[in-house]
Formats: structure tokens, C-alpha cells, sequence
């Protein structure tokens, strides 16, 4: 375990000088976020993208925009971020590098500005522990984590409640296909999502309004989750940040993987938005349980593993405590491989071993669901026993209509019928639950532990980028200088200045 | 005229009509079979419907899961409920109501009749222990009830009725295979009406957690009690149509 | 432990005193029965009754029929028996009580008679065992039992067929509501049951035909079992025994408490046809699951390991091995119950342990199903779950239309996925599954077993069939000198004779 | 005229038509709302129809659990499959067929269009490693495969057609929220039908699990594939459409 974790070090190492020697645009955004700049123009483009772009086309980003943009307010350019940015959109921004007593003063003024941003996350953080105290916390462990995703806000919010009234800890709005390929973050509360709801800062505020009625309502707090994740996974995270959200899926790979985005975009954007989450006392949520939607779960079971090392080790570099560290697991294993069961435990029971403190987040069956939805039910039912059985912090709610439809008003309803069977009747059993240390249980993590430990000294040998290239995660390959987003990514310069930044530092590890 | 009130069912968004269908067609598993389970989804209102699962069960039959909109409104305005037409009264209430407008003792007399041995719902009417938080018909001070248990024959029903001068004869039902239950629900009306001079036989109230409660008349008896049924609503209802 | 056996022994002895000094109609149709008459005459009442019924109004029955019937015989009153029970039936029977060498010779002839009967048992096992060697048996442990209820013995063939061709290794023909209070067998292929399809010669013949035959097809033996309950258990335990049923429901309480059937004819008919079943190797199964379908399963375990211990008492006096003994348990605690699935869990252990050798019957939720069937889904999952964990012998497979309707098809299918996904997922888990000494398991089968010694401790003290009077079983009173099938008892003279039992009898343990 | 061939569903009787529902209603728990589920129940053609389970589901929904016998039957002689009317090739004589015809190879682009991301299904039909033990359509030899992969836009789609020749161009949508699968092929088959001069445009195919196979024409593409198709189908498909 302990050459495991040193593996995992040295894995991702060059990862973070990778991220501490450039920057992006979302990255940029996000610091003008927290300064307070919000709306869009005329035709829906968010005005931190107008101003960034603006930027970057006369300074180029290699300094960041902090002190261009504050720079021009000081030199009086404009009144505010606003106004700066409707001129800039015209081509009138006229900014520049300042230098000397000029840097100076720009960088305290913008320092000023975005600490507002930082100001409002700690007061949110505040506010959450606060209410926590008033109305209390969830129940017991796991949390129950139920998934909304109707596409429109105003439907997701009385499903959202309904479900926190029916049990749910923790209430997730899906985003909308697609999302995470946009280069901006839409505005305002939005109600035409296919498959999800856009992730906005109102719809942000709308829904959790909605829960602290809620929470106040059940006497108890109700979680709010959404993603980090994506071409605007900084600027979502200091969105989140503000409006008080509590959990964010934020994976160091899920972007490369299954969203073709560049890696050195994602990893990037990856560091500051878990400082921005570390900062918020934001719970992230990894996204191991995505490797297992295609690779066999058996096979590739050590992957996960891995993953949730290097993980592990970007989330404490970004400052985030174990106990924020929500890493993914998934039960995926083929239901017609033989002691399937058994095999599940012993993977869940690794991941609870090897990261004792941290909330582990389970996930349910998918890529074996199928439409013989009293099935899908009964494995949701084992997946849940597993979760109880294994300790897991946040379980994600199965739903019997995986493999047909986006889930239905009662399908949550049922599954949270089956939640609390499994956990009321069961509760305890852990005590009756003691497998041998050298039965088949402790074997198979033992094997996969070894797997995992053999996997990661080729990553070391080759490099992370290297091995994202080879395929060697979910079968993809990704190369370093390819993907999405790749285009918004900009070396620092050496006089590169984020206030943000500076804010959200800590010591590393 | 009252006033229509449309609901559509409810999946994950307000009027999509969204319900799920599962049964079994006696027809070989493969394509052919799945073209006649959306057939006969079609045919309920569902369209688009998605067969979403179809299993062979052995050689001849399969199985299906059907999702999909169906077409179909719900008028809410024309919901025949068999609502209560009757006040809820307290086992005090109705003792009083039974001493004053009947002058002695109402006689209940309750059975599972026919083949059927399932005696826990009538039980659960009829014992002191009773149901749901609610005491049972034996509790009332002014009930004399006479259970009569399992598998009574109904010429034996009658007679019992007969000897007892029953008020109210009470039957229940639970085995619904072959409509089990309507046909001995008929059989005790006409063994009663046969028995009695017309309009003077005891009320008939049958129950069972498979009946419709609107069914009454069809099936010649007064009334009938679902599932769920508490004693209170029982004895309520007879305070009502006796005294 | 030990206490426990000790004092149901004690409980039993008299029972056994009274069943061996009583005889009853249907024991002595049996006899007849044994002997190869078939039949029913015009109005549908079987041969056997005809004779019997003679018999008794001629001469009584406390001598037995065996000897008045092959009297006449000797004596050429009729040529066979069919001819004898025509003729008696028209009042000239001309029976009597022989003596001396007559009755020597009545006896022989009876002895004759009877015992092709008795040797038409002892192929039927012979086959069973060379059927089992030739195909092979079930292939693990739980035996999957599975219930075919059509009515119609023509709709329960094909459906029987495929539950086996699914995988069911016995299938259980359940019998029409009413049948059990009639007091004869009916007769030939059947088609109006209600909820359950009658017992007949005929239709055991025809049903294990057809199983042979899928056997065939399948590559292992398939079970078949039927009910020996009722006011006729005698006469359809030695149908069985002759047509090769495999188990038989046969509990020595339930038709007392649950067909209010008068204790002493149960308690006479139950020895015979355990001494019946021992001979045929067949498998009794016990009906303590009743209970529980009208008691609370947690409050009156105890009544169940009572129960258990009364009905194995009462088979190994009857010559039973407890191979043979399938006693019965169910899985009937409220799902509301906290830890209800480790209570289960405690109470299917207690039996086990109780009961190391015996095949143990374990019955799915039923009381507290509901019409939400993918609740009942998931909960019949986990009764197939603690049977894995538990060691149980006979699996019976629960639908999840249990508060619905009788098994359709479809249902059967959906079940047996279930125990297929449970058995097949969990196998080997009990590795994992050790419930500590003085854990929350093993203090609550202790407790139940202390309930268990403390009632019958009463028992013993007011003798059983006050006991039952009393309420203290499914909390039905029973007084010994009531209840169905009273006038169908006779006590027997001194001079009673009966072939049958005469062969069937072992030296009691 | 074909002789009609009539089955109903099959509980566990031979024609007893038994068939099981679930479905929310937008209603507060209760026997209004009991009775307004068996209303719709019998608008499906369930009669009489058992309503054995209602739940509320918060404070304004009710779920419900129906059992009952339909009265619709199943024509067996309509039902209408999207029947393969083409044979089903090995590799070889596709690959064959496709020397022989073509005398060139013939070029598969192949996409998941729009923001749907779900490749799995369409890497499965063009993947050497392929679905339910058959290889992929770039196992084929005569085939030049182009997988654009995920979440590809219409117009990049017409462009990379135009671009590479394409014979036939394969396109998943998995993701049907708001019929987001029949908007996206609906805009795809425009959008080549405005690209191409008429009768030029390259076969259009579409697969994903929740497509009707018969509605190719209504969405303007020249064939549909649904759960569970295999490569060797496709390419057979091809080979029959485009030799
Ligand atoms: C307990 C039980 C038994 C017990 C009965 C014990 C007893 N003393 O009653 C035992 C184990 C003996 C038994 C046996 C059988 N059972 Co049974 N049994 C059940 C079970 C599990 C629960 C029924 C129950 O107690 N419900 C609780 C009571 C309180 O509810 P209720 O009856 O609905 O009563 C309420 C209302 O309906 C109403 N009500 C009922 N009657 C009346 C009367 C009046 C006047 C009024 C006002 C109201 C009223 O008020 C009550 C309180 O709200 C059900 C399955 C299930 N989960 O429902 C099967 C079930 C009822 N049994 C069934 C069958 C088939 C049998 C057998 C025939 C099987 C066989 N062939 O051997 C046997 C034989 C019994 C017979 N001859 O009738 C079937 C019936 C199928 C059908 N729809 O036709 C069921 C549904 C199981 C199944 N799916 O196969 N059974
Ligand atoms: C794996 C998976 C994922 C993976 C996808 C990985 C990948 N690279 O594809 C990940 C985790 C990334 C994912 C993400 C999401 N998913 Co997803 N996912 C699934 C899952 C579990 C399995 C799908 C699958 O792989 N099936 C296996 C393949 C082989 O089957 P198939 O696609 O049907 O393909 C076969 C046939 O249909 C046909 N075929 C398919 N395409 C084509 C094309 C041609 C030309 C031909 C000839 C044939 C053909 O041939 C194939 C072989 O037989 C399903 C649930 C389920 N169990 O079905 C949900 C599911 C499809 N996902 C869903 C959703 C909503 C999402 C998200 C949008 C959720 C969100 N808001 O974040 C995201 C975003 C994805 C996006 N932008 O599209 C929903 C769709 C709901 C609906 N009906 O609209 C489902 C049904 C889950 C659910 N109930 O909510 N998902
Ligand atoms: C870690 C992680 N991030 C993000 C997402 C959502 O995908 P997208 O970023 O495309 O909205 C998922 C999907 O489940 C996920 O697991
Ligand atoms: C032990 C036992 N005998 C008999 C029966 C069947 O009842 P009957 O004898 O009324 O057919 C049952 C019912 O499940 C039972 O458990």
C-alpha cells in the first residue's frame, strides 16, 4: 500500500508542474468570476468570455488577465468588470502589461476584487456549517445520493424536494449533454436540457434556495451536487464555490477520457478548481465508475484503483483533506460471473482499506441493466448491500430503468424504498460479516492491489501523459498535444499573476 | 355538467404519459413476437411504445417490458369511487345509535365462506384485536357477532343466519383464482334471497383484497369492503344502513 | 439442546400412544387402497369408501377393515375387491369378524394383498434411486421447489415442465382450496380446482410421467410433490408412495390448527402416513411456516423451533432418517422490523444447527408482501440470500406476486432468475458470513431457543392436546374432542389387525 | 387476404389475458385516485382491472400497481417487423460482393452525432473487435472504416462525408430524452438531403437501442438498427444495398 501511494507520487509530480506552469482560459475566467462579473450579451455570450477573449487577443494570457484587467480599471478605463467588458467586446479594451508601480497597484486592486470572490466562498462554507448545526446532518452513512435530470430546472426542483422529502441526502442535477463541451458557462435559470440541466450559477442558486426550504422543512441538511468538469470545470467549481454547493464530480482524467479534452487543459483546470472546492469545503466526488462503462470490470478492476491513487494524490497536492476526497467505485461486475457478489466485496472492501477516511462514493449497476426492470431492481438491492456491507460513504441510488429512461418520479421513489430496506434490515451485519484473511475476498484484492502497484510503476517508467496516450485508461487514447480545448491553454509567463491563485495556495504535501 | 379534469400519467415530466407494461405473449421469442407486444401496447393507447426487454420463457411463450406514452386522459371528474356516503361514527357513537333506533342487540354474523380458509381479514373485521389501531365488531357493547371461521358452506351460511336472526351477515372472500370469489358472492345472494321473503333478509356485506368496491349491486349484495378495510368503516356502515 | 429433544420426546410420547391405539376411515381406505382398489362409482365416490363405509356399518372398524374384507373374500362373497365394494355398496357386504382359522386365513390373504401394495412402494423408491443414478440429481444445494396452481392438470403438465426446464428441481402441484376437508380422494385426471389442482391417483401418475420424461430430456432427476394433509393424509401418502412422489407436505399440526380438522384423526393419520413416506424414501416437508402467516414471526419463533421439534419427535418415531425429515421454516418478519434480515438470519441458523442432517424447507415472504412487486422483487431476493448463507436444504421460490395472484408463468421465470442470480453471485460467501459467538445472531437464536425450552416445558407439564385446546399454536384453539373428522375415528379393539401397518412398523427409536 | 392468427397474453391460462401496469398519477393518495388509475387501466382495455398497489409519492403523485385481463387480441398476421429482406453474409462474401460490384473499397463513416456521447454502441457495430462474438466492419477487408467517434456535429459530419467519399455513413444516438435521438436524425437526414444532389447522397444508417426499426422512411434515412444488432448484419446490409 505504501509503494503504492509513493507510485502514485511520483506519477503525478510532473502533472503538477504541468499545471502550475500554465494557465486557461476558463482558468482566467474563473478569477474574473470570483470578482463578481456575471451576465451574457445580446447573444447569450457570458461576459467573463468576452472580456478574457478580449485579453488574450490584444496581451495574449501568458500573464494572466488579473493585471491587464485591473490595470484598465485603475488607469480608469472603465468603472467596473461590466462596464470594461461591453467595451472590450467592441475591440475598445485597450489593455496592456503593466509594469513597475503600475503591477503594483493593479495587482492589489485585483487582488481586492477576487478576494470578494474567495470572501464569498468562506462565508458559504460558513453558512453550510451553520445550517448543518441548525437543522443537523444526515441521518447516518452512506449518504444517499439521488440523481434529478428532467433538462428543466423547474421540473428538477419539485423532483429534487420530493426525493429529499422521500430520504435523499444529497440531490445531484445531472448537466445536459453536451455541456461539458461548451467553452462557456450558459446563463440564467434554463429549462431545454436533453438528458440533464445546464449548469448555471442561477440554476445553482435556484435549486439549493429550494433545498435549505427543504432542509429547514426535514430537519436536516440537504446536500447539493453538480460537476466540476468539462471545458469550464474552474469556473463551475468557483460558481459552486459562491452559491454554496456542497459535493462536485471533479476527476482528474474524465474529461480526457470520455470528453476528449486535452490533458494538459484538464489537468490544469483540474488544480485550480480543487483548490477553489478544497477552499469551499466542497466534497469532490472521482469518476472511477466511468472506466467500468467500458472496460470489463474484472479485468480491469486494478485501473480503478489506480486511478483513485493518482486521485488521492492531485486532490491533497490541491489541498483538499481525506475527508473531501469522495473517490468513485462502481458496481459493474457482470452479474453472470460466477461469485460476481464476492468479487464486488472484495473490490469495494480494497478501496475502503486503502483510503479509510475519505467518504468513498459507490455507484450503482449500469452497463448491466437491462430493460427486465424487476432485475435491474434486485441488483440494485445487492448493490446496495454491498455499499452497507463495505462502508461506503455516498451511494449513489440505482435506478431500475438504467437501460430505458432517465429516471421516473417513482423510479426514485422505489429505489429509495430499496435503499432503506437494505440498510434498515441489514444494519449491523458488518458485525457478522468477517471474511478470512486468506479467503477469496482478501485474495482478490490482493491481487488487484498488485495489479495496480505493477500498473503504476509503467506509468512512472513512461510517464502519465504517455500512458493517457497509450490507451492504457477505459481504452482510450489521448494524446498530450490533441483534444478539445487545447487551444485555450496558455504557458505562463514568468511575471504570470493570479490572485486567485495565491489565495487558493497552500503548502503542498 | 361538472367540470372535466384531465391528468395524463407522470414520468418525469408533467402530461408525458408515461407508463410501464409487462405480460406474456404464447408466441416464440424473436422479432416476430416483438412486433405483436407493441401491437398489443398499441392497442392499450401506448405509442411510441419501447419493448425494452423480451426473455423466451421456455420454447412457446415470452415475456416482455413495455415502456412508452400512452394516449389516454384521465377524467378526474368521472371517477366512480364507491365513496363513503356514511359519517364516520366512534364505537361509542354507533353503541348509541344501535341502543336508540334498534332497542337490543345488533346480530352480526360473519364467515369465510365456499372453499376459501383465509380467515384473517374477516378476522381482523370481527375479532376484539382487530385492525389497523382500530378495535373489532366484538368490542361493541351493542354487536353480538357469531364468526363462524373457514370454508362455511353457504347452505350452512343461512341456516346459521336463519337461527341467529342475523342483522348483517358479513362474507369474505380472498381466493380470486377463476373469479372464485364473484361466484361464491353470487351464490350466497340468491341462497339468501331464495331463503328470505323479499326485502327481509339480513344485510349481505362481502369483502376481500381483490374486490371492486362499486360491484355491489351486480353481484346482489349490499355492500363490499376492499382492501384495507378498518372496522370502523364496518361498523360505521352498518350503524348506518340498520338502525 | 439436548433439554430441548428430551422434552419434546416427552411431549410426543403419549401422542404416539394415542395414535398407535386409534385407528380412522382414511387409515383404513389406505389399506384397501394399498391392496390395489381403485375406482369410484356412479356418483363419483371411490371404491375404497363404498367398502369401508360398509364395513362399518356392518361390523365397526375397531377390528380394522383387513379382516372382514378378506374374510368375505376367502369366503368368495365376491371375487375381487372391486366386486366386493359393488356389492357393498348395495348393503350386501355380509361382513364379519372372523376367528380362529378363519381368521388366520383372513389375515394371510390380507397380508397378500396389502403387501403388493407395500412392494409397489419399494419399487417405486428402487426406481427413484436407479432414475437419479441414470440421470443424475439436483445439482446443488438449495433444491429449488417450485409451485405449479392452475386448477387444471393439463395447464399444471406444461407449465411444470418448463419452471424444470428453467431450472426447478421439484416442482409442487399445489391442491384445490376445499380439498383437504373432503373426505375422499377424488378420482381420475382433474380440471376445476380452485387455486390448486386436486390430488388424485391419476393426476400424481400423469405429473410424474411427464417429469419423468423432462427428466429425461434435462439430464436430472426433477422432484415431484404433492400433499399428504387433509382428512385423507393416509390414503394420499400411499398414493404417492406407489406413483413415486418425491416429498410430501406432511406437517402433524396443520391440519389441526389450519383445517380445524379434530386433533386425534390428525394425529392417527399423520403416523401412518409417515410410516408410509419412510418406506417410499420420501420427504416429508412440515408446515411451520403457517404459523407465521398469522402470527408475528418474531414474536413466536419460538413456536416454530417447537414445532420442529415435535415433527422430527414424531417422523423418527415413525421411522423417518432425517435425510427424510424437510421440517419448515420461513422468512415472515416484517420488513419494517429493525435488522429484520438479521433476525432471519438468526432464526434459519438456530434451525440449522438444531437440525444438522436435515434437508431444511425454507419459505419465502408471504404475509408481508404486498402488491408492490418489485418491493416483493427485491425481498424474495434476499429470503434466496439468507438461504444461501444459511445452509438450507429446499429452497421454495417465492413470486413476487405472492399478494396477488397464484404464480403466473412469467412470475416463475422472473423467480428463478433470482435464485439463479443470489445462489450464483453469493456463492462460497458463507466463508465470509461468521456471526460472532456473542453477537447480536447468536443471542437471538439463543433466545429463541430458551422461548423454545420454556414452552415446552408447559407442554409437557399440561400434555399437548391441551396445549393445542389452548391456543398455544398459531394462537388457534383446538380442544381434542372437535373439529373435523371426529366421527371418522375409532378406537381400536384388541383385536385389530392391519397388514399395512404391520410392514410399516420399525422398532421406535 | 392472410388468415388472421389471434393470441392474447398469458398469465396462467391459456387465454386469460393477464397483463401487469405501473404508472404515476399527478394525484394526491387515495380512492379518488384509485379510482381515476383504474379508469385509465380500463381505457387500456384492462377489465376488470385489480388495482393492488397505490402508493403516494410525495404529497401530489400516487404510484399505482395494476393487474387484470386485457381484451385487446394480437393479429398475429399484422404484425408488422422490420423484417431482414436481405441474407445474411459471412465476412467473405461480403467482402466478395464488394470487389465483384464495387471494384473499389466501400467507405463506412461512422459517428455519434450531436452532443450524445454513447460510442459503445456504434464502436461495436465498426470496432475489429465487434459485439456478440462477430467482428467489426473494419475487419473487413473491402471496407474503409472512418469512426469519427463521439458528440460530432451535423455539418462536420456532411463535411468529413463529402470528404472522404463516404458509401454509407452510420450514425448512433443513444440518448432519448425529448425524442433527442429522432430531432438529431431527423436534422442529420436534412442536412445531407440539402448537401447532395438528389439520388447522390450516400446511405443513410442509423442505429441506437430505442429506435422503432420501421420508421426509417418517416425519419428520412435508409435503414434503422435496434438493440442488439450485430456487425455482421450491417455489413450484410451494406452489402445488399450499396453492390
Ligand atoms: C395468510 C395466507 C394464508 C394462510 C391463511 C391463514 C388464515 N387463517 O387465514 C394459509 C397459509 C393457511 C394459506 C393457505 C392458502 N392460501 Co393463502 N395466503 C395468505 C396470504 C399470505 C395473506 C392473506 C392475509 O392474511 N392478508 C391479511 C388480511 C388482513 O388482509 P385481507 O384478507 O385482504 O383482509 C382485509 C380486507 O380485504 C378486508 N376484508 C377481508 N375480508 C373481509 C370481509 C368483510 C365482511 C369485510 C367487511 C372486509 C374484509 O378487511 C381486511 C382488513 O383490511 C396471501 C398473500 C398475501 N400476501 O396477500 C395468500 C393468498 C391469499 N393465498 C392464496 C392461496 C392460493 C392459498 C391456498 C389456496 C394455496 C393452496 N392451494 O394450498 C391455501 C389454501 C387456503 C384456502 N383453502 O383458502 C393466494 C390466493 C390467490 C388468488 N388471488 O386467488 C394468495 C394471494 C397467495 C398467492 N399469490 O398464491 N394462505
Ligand atoms: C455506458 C454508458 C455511458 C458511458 C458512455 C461511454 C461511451 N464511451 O459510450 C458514460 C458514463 C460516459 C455515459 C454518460 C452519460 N450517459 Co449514459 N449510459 C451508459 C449505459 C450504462 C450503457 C450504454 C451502452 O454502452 N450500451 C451497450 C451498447 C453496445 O448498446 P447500444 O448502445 O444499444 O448499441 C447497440 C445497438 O443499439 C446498436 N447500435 C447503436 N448505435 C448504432 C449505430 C449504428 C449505425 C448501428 C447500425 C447500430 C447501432 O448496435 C449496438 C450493438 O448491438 C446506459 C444504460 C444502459 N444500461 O443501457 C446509459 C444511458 C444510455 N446514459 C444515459 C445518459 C442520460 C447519460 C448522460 C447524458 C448523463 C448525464 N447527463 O451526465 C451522460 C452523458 C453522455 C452524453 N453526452 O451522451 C441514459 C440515456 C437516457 C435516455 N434514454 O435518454 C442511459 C439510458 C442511462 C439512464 N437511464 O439514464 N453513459
Ligand atoms: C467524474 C465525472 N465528471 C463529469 C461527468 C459528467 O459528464 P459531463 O462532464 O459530460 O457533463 C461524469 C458523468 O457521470 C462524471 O462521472
Ligand atoms: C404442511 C401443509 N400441509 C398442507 C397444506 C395445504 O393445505 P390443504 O391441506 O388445505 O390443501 C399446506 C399449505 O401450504 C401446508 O403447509
Amino acid at each position: 500500500m505504501r509503494r503504492a501511494r509513493t507510485l502514485a507520487r511520483r506519477a503525478g509530480r510532473p502533472i503538477v508542474d504541468l499545471a502550475t506552469s500554465h494557465t486557461t482560459v476558463s482558468l482566467e475566467r474563473a478569477t474574473i468570476r470570483l470578482a463578481g462579473l456575471e451576465g451574457a450579451d445580446g447573444e447569450r455570450v457570458p461576459w467573463v468570455n468576452r472580456l478574457v477573449d478580449a485579453v488574450r487577443q490584444e496581451v495574449g494570457l501568458e500573464h494572466g488577465v488579473a493585471l491587464p484587467v485591473w490595470d484598465a480599471l485603475v488607469r480608469g478605463q472603465a468603472p467596473d468588470l461590466l462596464t470594461l467588458a461591453q467595451k472590450a467586446a467592441t475591440g475598445g479594451g485597450g489593455f496592456r502589461i503593466p509594469a513597475g508601480r503600475d503591477l503594483v497597484r493593479a495587482r492589489s486592486a485585483a487582488k481586492k476584487a477576487v478576494g470578494q470572490g474567495i470572501r464569498r466562498i468562506d462565508n458559504s462554507r460558513r453558512q453550510r456549517e451553520r445550517l448543518i448545526r441548525r437543522h443537523g446532518d444526515a441521518p447516518r452513512r452512506p449518504w444517499i445520493y439521488l440523481i434529478v435530470a428532467t433538462g428543466d430546472i423547474y421540473e428538477d426542483i419539485p423532483q429534487a424536494c420530493a426525493a429529499a422529502r422521500a430520504g435523499a441526502d444529497v440531490i445531484a442535477v445531472i448537466r445536459s449533454t453536451g455541456q461539458s463541451l461548451l467553452d462557456y458557462v450558459p446563463e440564467g435559470a434554463t429549462r431545454e436540457g436533453y438528458a440533464g440541466t445546464y449548469a448555471t450559477g442561477e440554476n445553482f442558486r435556484l435549486m439549493r434556495a429550494a433545498l435549505d426550504e427543504v432542509s429547514r422543512e426535514l430537519g436536516r441538511y440537504v446536500r447539493l451536487t453538480n460537476y466540476a468538469s468539462g471545458l469550464c470545470m474552474p469556473e463551475i467549481a468557483a460558481l459552486a464555490g459562491m452559491e454554496r454547493l456542497d459535493m462536485m464530480l471533479n476527476d482528474s482524467m474524465y474529461g480526457i477520457l470520455f470528453r476528449d479534452i486535452n490533458p494538459v487543459r484538464t489537468f490544469v483546470d483540474q488544480r485550480f478548481s480543487r483548490q477553489i472546492h478544497a477552499r469551499a469545503g466542497i466534497v469532490i466526488n472521482t469518476g472511477e465508475d466511468n472506466y467500468l462503462t467500458t472496460a470489463d470490470a474484472v479485468e480491469a478492476a486494478h485501473t480503478v484503483t489506480v486511478s483513485q491513487l493518482l486521485n488521492e494524490f492531485f486532490a491533497k497536492e490541491a489541498g483538499l483533506p481525506e475527508e473531501l476526497m469522495g473517490l468513485g467505485h462502481a458496481f459493474e461486475i457482470d452479474p453472470a460471473v460466477p461469485q460476481s457478489f464476492r468479487l464486488e466485496l472484495a473490490h469495494a472492501l480494497l478501496a475502503r482499506t486503502l483510503f479509510p477516511a475519505a467518504p468513498l462514493k459507490w455507484m450503482p449497476p449500469t452497463r448491466h441493466m437491462t430493460g427486465d426492470v424487476f432485475r435491474g431492481y434486485l441488483l440494485n438491492g445487492f448493490f446496495n448491500l454491498a455499499g452497507a456491507l463495505t462502508g461506503q460513504g455516498i451511494l449513489l441510488v440505482g435506478m431500475m430503468t438504467e437501460a430505458v429512461v432517465t429516471p421516473w418520479l417513482s423510479d426514485r421513489d422505489l429505489a429509495l424504498d430499496n435503499v432503506r430496506y437494505v440498510l434498515d434490515a441489514c444494519e449491523g451485519l458488518t458485525e457478522d460479516f468477517n471474511p478470512p484473511p486468506d479467503g477469496f475476498i482478501a485474495n482478490r484484492a490482493q491481487q488487484v492491489l498488485g495489479e495496480a502497484v505493477e500498473l503504476l510503476e509503467r506509468i512512472v517508467d513512461e510517464g502519465l501523459l504517455a500512458a493517457i496516450g497509450d490507451g492504457t485508461f477505459a481504452g482510450m487514447r489521448r494524446p498530450e498535444n490533441a483534444g478539445r480545448g487545447l487551444d485555450g491553454v496558455v504557458k505562463r509567463a514568468d511575471g504570470y499573476v493570479n490572485p486567485a491563485i495565491e489565495a487558493l495556495e497552500v503548502v503542498a504535501p | 355538467m361538472t367540470e372535466r379534469k384531465l391528468v395524463r400519467p407522470y414520468g418525469d415530466t408533467t402530461g408525458d404519459g408515461m407508463v410501464q407494461v409487462s405480460f406474456t405473449l404464447p408466441v416464440p421469442a424473436g422479432k416476430q413476437a416483438e412486433g405483436a407486444a407493441a401491437q398489443l401496447a398499441a392497442s392499450m393507447g401506448i405509442d411510441p411504445a419501447m419493448v425494452v426487454h423480451s426473455k423466451a420463457v421456455g420454447a412457446d411463450h415470452t415475456f416482455f417490458v413495455i415502456y412508452g406514452p400512452v394516449k389516454h386522459l384521465v377524467d378526474l371528474s368521472a371517477v366512480t369511487v364507491a365513496e363513503r356516503d356514511y359519517p364516520l361514527l366512534s364505537p361509542k357513537e354507533v353503541n348509541t345509535g344501535i341502543r336508540r333506533g334498534l332497542r337490543r342487540k345488533m346480530v352480526v354474523l360473519g364467515a369465510c365462506v365456499g372453499t376459501d380458509a383465509h380467515t384473517v381479514g374477516i378476522d381482523a373485521i370481527l375479532n376484539i384485536k382487530g385492525f389497523a389501531g382500530e378495535k373489532g365488531l366484538e368490542y361493541y357493547r351493542e354487536m353480538r357477532v357469531v364468526n363462524l371461521g373457514a370454508q362455511v358452506g353457504v347452505p350452512q351460511l343461512v341456516e346459521r343466519a336463519q337461527k341467529e336472526k342475523a342483522d348483517a351477515v358479513l362474507i369474505s372472500q380472498v381466493v380470486t383464482q377463476k373469479e372464485a370469489h364473484l361466484t361464491t358472492t353470487r351464490e350466497v345472494a340468491a341462497a339468501f334471497s331464495e331463503a328470505y321473503p323479499a326485502g327481509r333478509r339480513p344485510l349481505l356485506v362481502v369483502g376481500g383484497p381483490r374486490f371492486d368496491e362499486s360491484a355491489a349491486a351486480a353481484l346482489g349484495v349490499d355492500r363490499i369492503f376492499g382492501r384495507g378495510t378498518t372496522p370502523g368503516e364496518v361498523a360505521s356502515y352498518l350503524a348506518h344502513a340498520l338502525v
